[in-house]
């Protein structure tokens, strides 16, 4: 199911002139899930940098019937309107699109109840990694020793693994993606819209202001987390996990970049010496292990 | 809204133990009146109930919507499910008068300052299959005996409601418990004052 | 009339399960509700009808009141008849969606069934809870008995629904008083009901829905002032609601029979020197009160308050210019402050008028009519010998039992 | 617009460029295609956050300054690096 670029719709899903930073990824990812679905779904987004980015009513820079709502209310909002277009007799993918403060902190419990309800749902966790729209403090996904105005020494604890956590939901469909390769993302989209049941997308969404890098390396730092292996691409798609075509060459460890190529481009991790880049390098290996070993499980 | 605040109202109290069904017993009781054309309310006590408790609930019937909620505290009616808590309660205490009736079940004759009926339940519920987890099923027929001991609402009209609260095969047992604990209630005593 | 109130079955059903079928009847699409007592009846009920299709109804299990208010919400966005209830701690725990629904305009009903707040643990009967939510945007009416906490739920649709309101409804019914206590009402037919209350138009005030019309909302506003703008249509529509309240009664009074009142129901209160002012289920136990002091030959009245939001500002002022003395029992209070309704009420009533608030029956306090009646009799034969008095709150405190000193 | 649906005006917003404003002016370098080496792969296109790159009929692409922040990414993203960002000047 391979997608060329000259095959996405080039239709404008995002009306320039937004309030987003410069080189938001988030814009990114999300001109990619509308391409993916062709503009025709629902949006549902809770409190965070998206519900800033659309800029000021009467206008909006997104181009799909969409719905703002309270922090922690995503994904029951959600739940509520699936039901209610379905029983009038609409099919359409509803899609959540919500950051990691709202999935893996405060609105994690109704993640969790939609995703056990299994609710004919497409969510996707645009992770950039901290709660940036209220200015950098860290959340359940900031990496182990990032920097945040609320971690200044960097984080002491680790990362939520979102996309395990939702594994273990039982729902049929859960991927990780990064803005990076949008090809295997709108791929991804699309296989998730045909599947009835809970989606769970984990996009990885690098923030130049947040992550403290230039503007212009967004897609270059969300390819280098590939690259390194501190993001690993994979799917599960009703009872079979595989690591996805961009990712699969690092299951070797030797073809992997050097983890400080990632590093050292970000502000964040400016206080990771060499010891800990050893300490996280294994990290990334236990990650790695835990990935492979689950794709064996699920064949 | 024209309803009944002074109107004659029939104040019902029900003496149980937690788990003896004291609460269905009101409900059916209303609903027998609604029958015959009254309007009505049943109310368990509001407490944290524990089955073998001390536990009332409470029925009010009238000509007219009952409007009350508080709780009664004196009944015109006094409905005791087991004679082993008459020691427990002022059972004076909840009388509106000395002609509130006290319907009690016993297995003999108990004399009370109030006019006393009393139906041996247990027995019925044993000879009819009704003893359940260890528990005597006496309030429907409990139900039978306040027909029969105060005329409020005829037998039929409980026979009537009670399937709308008891389901299956023992809903036949039910229904001749409290025919036979209609026939069976007897009055106690004259007024023989203890007090 | 006599014909359709033929159709009415009589039946026995405790508040909780009168609000379900008023639900039933009202043909909710999405019913979501998380359990708490003494509301839990409600969502068991409609369950068990959802379950055995006796209703065409999704109910979606969530994990919090929190994810109810908002699961709802989002089903009314999506352009389904929706329905959830709650009670207390629940109530408090939607806080923040409740007022994300409000200023959405999406058309919405809620019961909430009034019950105290902690500590200490007490799932008893308190007012406090339903009126924290006054400043949010929903209409919040409070039932009196049974009968009225099925009409109430029915005819809220009808009230949100209207394209003069678009603000949620809230019905609230007394904890166990109601909730638990099984009285005979009448219950209007399907059919009867289909006739009047058609189904919702889903694009009414707008729908959210995949491949539809691309509008957003909720994103910010160019100007501050829009969102002010945004706020005045609220009142706006609040003032709407007065109408709109009114024509809805009295239409659904055409259908069944029954007519409450609107806003307020007034017994004698306007040709009484003293006016008794109160809220939900202890009205009968306070017009029995007021009934017997009648008899005595007190001249006093009733304003029973049905709707506290939008408030009925122009009943309260009406008997407030004509009353020698206003009296309220208040089951609910504003900590550091008062009865909520005894403070609402006080500004609006001149230093003519002599003015008394009683807090009571807290906690599921019981409190008889003998209570209450010596409480009003105080007060009428206080302001007769000495002139208007003005007291903003007083407690109505009961024996505490066990208590040896 | 129906009585009483007037708040929709103000609640309700619609798809329309500069939601934020003439985000163009936020520039400090702007992107400039050397259409002549442009390969007319997409990639800049497919990457740009802001949605001001056209990828049009003949797959050239076309920048629309009004609203292009500047970032850089299409740059960045370019494969055989024929966009150059250069210095705005004030005009």
């Amino acid at each position: 199911m391979s997608i060329r670029i000259d095959q996405l719709p080039r239709d404008k899903f995002i009306m320039p002139g937004t309030a987003a930073c410069p080189g938001c990824p988030l814009l990114i990812g999300l001109r990619q899930v509308m391409m993916a679905l062709n503009g025709k779904m629902s949006l549902v987004i809770p409190a965070g940098c998206s519900s800033v980015i659309p800029g000021m009513s009467p206008a909006t820079s997104y181009g799909v019937p969409t719905i703002h709502v309270p922090f922690a209310s995503s994904p029951a909002v959600a739940s509520g309107l699936v039901s209610a277009v379905r029983m009038r007799g609409n099919n359409g993918p509803v899609v959540v699109w919500a950051g990691d403060g709202a999935s893996s902190d405060i609105g994690f419990a109704a993640l969790s109840g939609a995703a056990a309800r299994n609710e004919d749902l497409i969510y996707i966790l645009a992770d950039n990694e901290a709660y940036m729209n209220t200015g950098i403090q860290a959340s359940g996904t900031t990496p182990w020793m990032a920097w945040t105005t609320t971690s200044p020494n960097g984080k002491t604890e680790e990362r939520k693994e979102m996309a395990l956590i939702m594994l273990m939901h039982k729902i049929p469909y859960v991927a990780t993606a990064s803005i990076a390769y949008p090809l295997d993302f709108i791929a991804k989209v699309r296989k998730a819209s045909q599947i009835r049941g809970f989606k769970f997308i984990h996009l990885y969404a690098p923030c130049p202001p947040g992550l403290k890098f230039d503007d212009s390396y967004t897609v270059k730092i969300a390819q280098l987390a590939v690259e390194t292996g501190i993001w690993v691409l994979w799917e599960y798609n009703q009872g079979k996990l595989t690591i996805s075509p961009p990712s699969a060459m690092y299951k070797d460890k030797s073809k992997r970049k050097p983890l400080s190529e990632y590093m050292k481009l970000q502000g964040r991790f400016a206080k990771v010496g060499e010891d800990a880049m050893k300490l996280y390098e294994a990290k990334i290996d236990a990650y790695w292990n835990t990935i492979l070993k689950l794709s064996e499980l699920y064949k | 809204m024209r309803a009944a605040i002074t109107m004659n109202i029939t104040d019902i109290l029900i003496l149980g133990r937690g788990g003896q069904g004291g609460v269905t017993a009101a409900r059916i009781l209303v609903s027998a009146a609604m029958k015959e054309g009254k309007w009505g309310q049943a109310m368990p006590e509001f407490g944290a109930e524990r089955r073998g408790a001390v536990v009332r609930s409470y029925a009010r019937i009238g000509m007219e919507p009952v409007m009350l909620h508080s709780a009664i505290k004196r009944a015109d009616i006094i409905m005791m499910l087991t004679h082993t808590i008459l020691n427990q309660v002022d059972v004076m205490g909840m009388a509106k008068s000395r002609s509130t009736k006290l319907i009690i079940n016993s297995p003999a004759p108990i004399k009370t300052e109030l006019p006393t009926y009393w139906v041996n339940a247990n027995q019925i519920a044993e000879d009819l299959g009704l003893v359940i987890a260890g528990w005597h099923v006496v309030n429907t027929s409990m139900l039978g005996a306040l027909s029969k001991a105060t005329g409020l609402v005829k037998l039929d009209s409980i026979l009537d409601s009670l399937g709308e609260f008891i389901r299956g095969s023992v809903l036949k047992q039910n229904i001749e418990a409290v025919r036979r604990a209609f026939n069976e209630t007897e009055i106690a005593t004259e007024t023989e004052v203890i007090a | 009339m006599q014909e359709t109130i033929q159709r009415q079955a009589r039946k026995v059903l405790v508040g909780d399960h009168a609000v379900a079928e008023a639900v039933k009847l009202a043909r909710a699409q999405v019913i979501s509700a998380y359990p708490i007592t003494p509301q839990t009846l409600i969502v068991e009920r409609l369950a068990e009808m959802v379950d055995n299709k006796e209703i065409n109804a999704k109910f979606i299990r969530v994990e919090s009141e929190f994810a109810a208010l908002a699961s709802v919400y989002g089903a009314s966005a999506g352009g389904a008849r929706a329905f959830t209830a709650t009670s207390s701690h629940g109530l408090f725990y939607m806080y923040e969606m409740l007022w994300w629904a409000a200023a959405s305009r999406l058309p919405l009903v809620m019961a909430v069934v009034t019950r105290s707040l902690g500590p200490p643990w007490n799932i008893h009967d308190e007012h406090t809870d339903i009126m924290a939510i006054r400043d949010s945007g929903w209409i919040i009416g409070m039932a009196q008995n049974v009968q009225e906490a099925l009409d109430m739920t029915l005819t809220a649709y009808k009230i949100t629904e209207d394209p003069r309101v678009l603000l949620p409804v809230a019905v609230g019914l007394d904890g166990f008083i109601l909730s638990h206590t099984a009285e005979v009402l009448e219950v209007p037919s399907q059919e009867v009901v289909d006739g009047w209350l058609p189904p919702r138009d889903p694009r009414i005030p707008y729908v959210i829905e995949p491949g539809g019309e691309p509008i957003t909302m909720g994103n910010m506003v160019k100007s501050d002032a829009y969102h002010m703008l945004l706020k005045k249509m609220m009142d706006e529509a609040m003032d709407e609601a007065k109408t709109v309240i009114r024509d809805v009664f009295a239409s659904y009074a055409k259908l069944t029979g029954r007519n409450h009142g609107d806003l307020v129901e007034c017994i004698n209160c306007q040709n009484s020197d003293y006016v008794v002012v109160a809220t939900g289920a202890w009205s009968g136990d306070i017009m029995k009160a007021i009934s017997d002091l009648r008899e005595e030959g007190y001249s006093v009245g009733f304003l029973r308050i049905r709707f506290l939001r939008p408030f009925p500002e122009e009943a309260v002022m009406d008997i407030a210019s004509r009353a020698k003395g206003i009296i309220v029992f208040d089951r609910d209070y504003s900590t550091g402050l008062g009865g909520i309704i005894a403070t609402e009420i006080m500004g609006l009533v001149p230093q003519s008028v002599s003015f008394k608030g009683v807090i009571a029956g807290l906690a599921g306090v019981d409190v008889a009519p003998s209570e209450v009646k010596t409480a009003i009799k105080d007060f009428i034969d206080d302001t007769e010998k000495n002139g208007p008095i003005r007291v903003r709150k007083t407690w109505l405190m009961q024996k505490m039992e066990g208590d040896e000193s | 617009m129906m009585a009483g649906l007037e708040f929709t005006k103000y609640l309700l917003s619609r798809p329309a460029p500069g939601s934020a404003g003439a985000t163009g002016t936020w520039r400090t370098y702007r992107p400039v295609v050397n259409q002549d080496k442009c390969i007319k792969c997409g990639l800049c296109w497919l990457y740009c956050p802001e949605d001001t790159i056209d990828w049009l009929e003949d797959k050239s692409v076309r920048i629309n300054y009004d609203y292009c922040k500047g970032c850089g990414i299409c740059a960045e993203v370019c494969p055989v690096k024929v966009i150059d960002m250069v210095k705005e000047t004030v005009v």
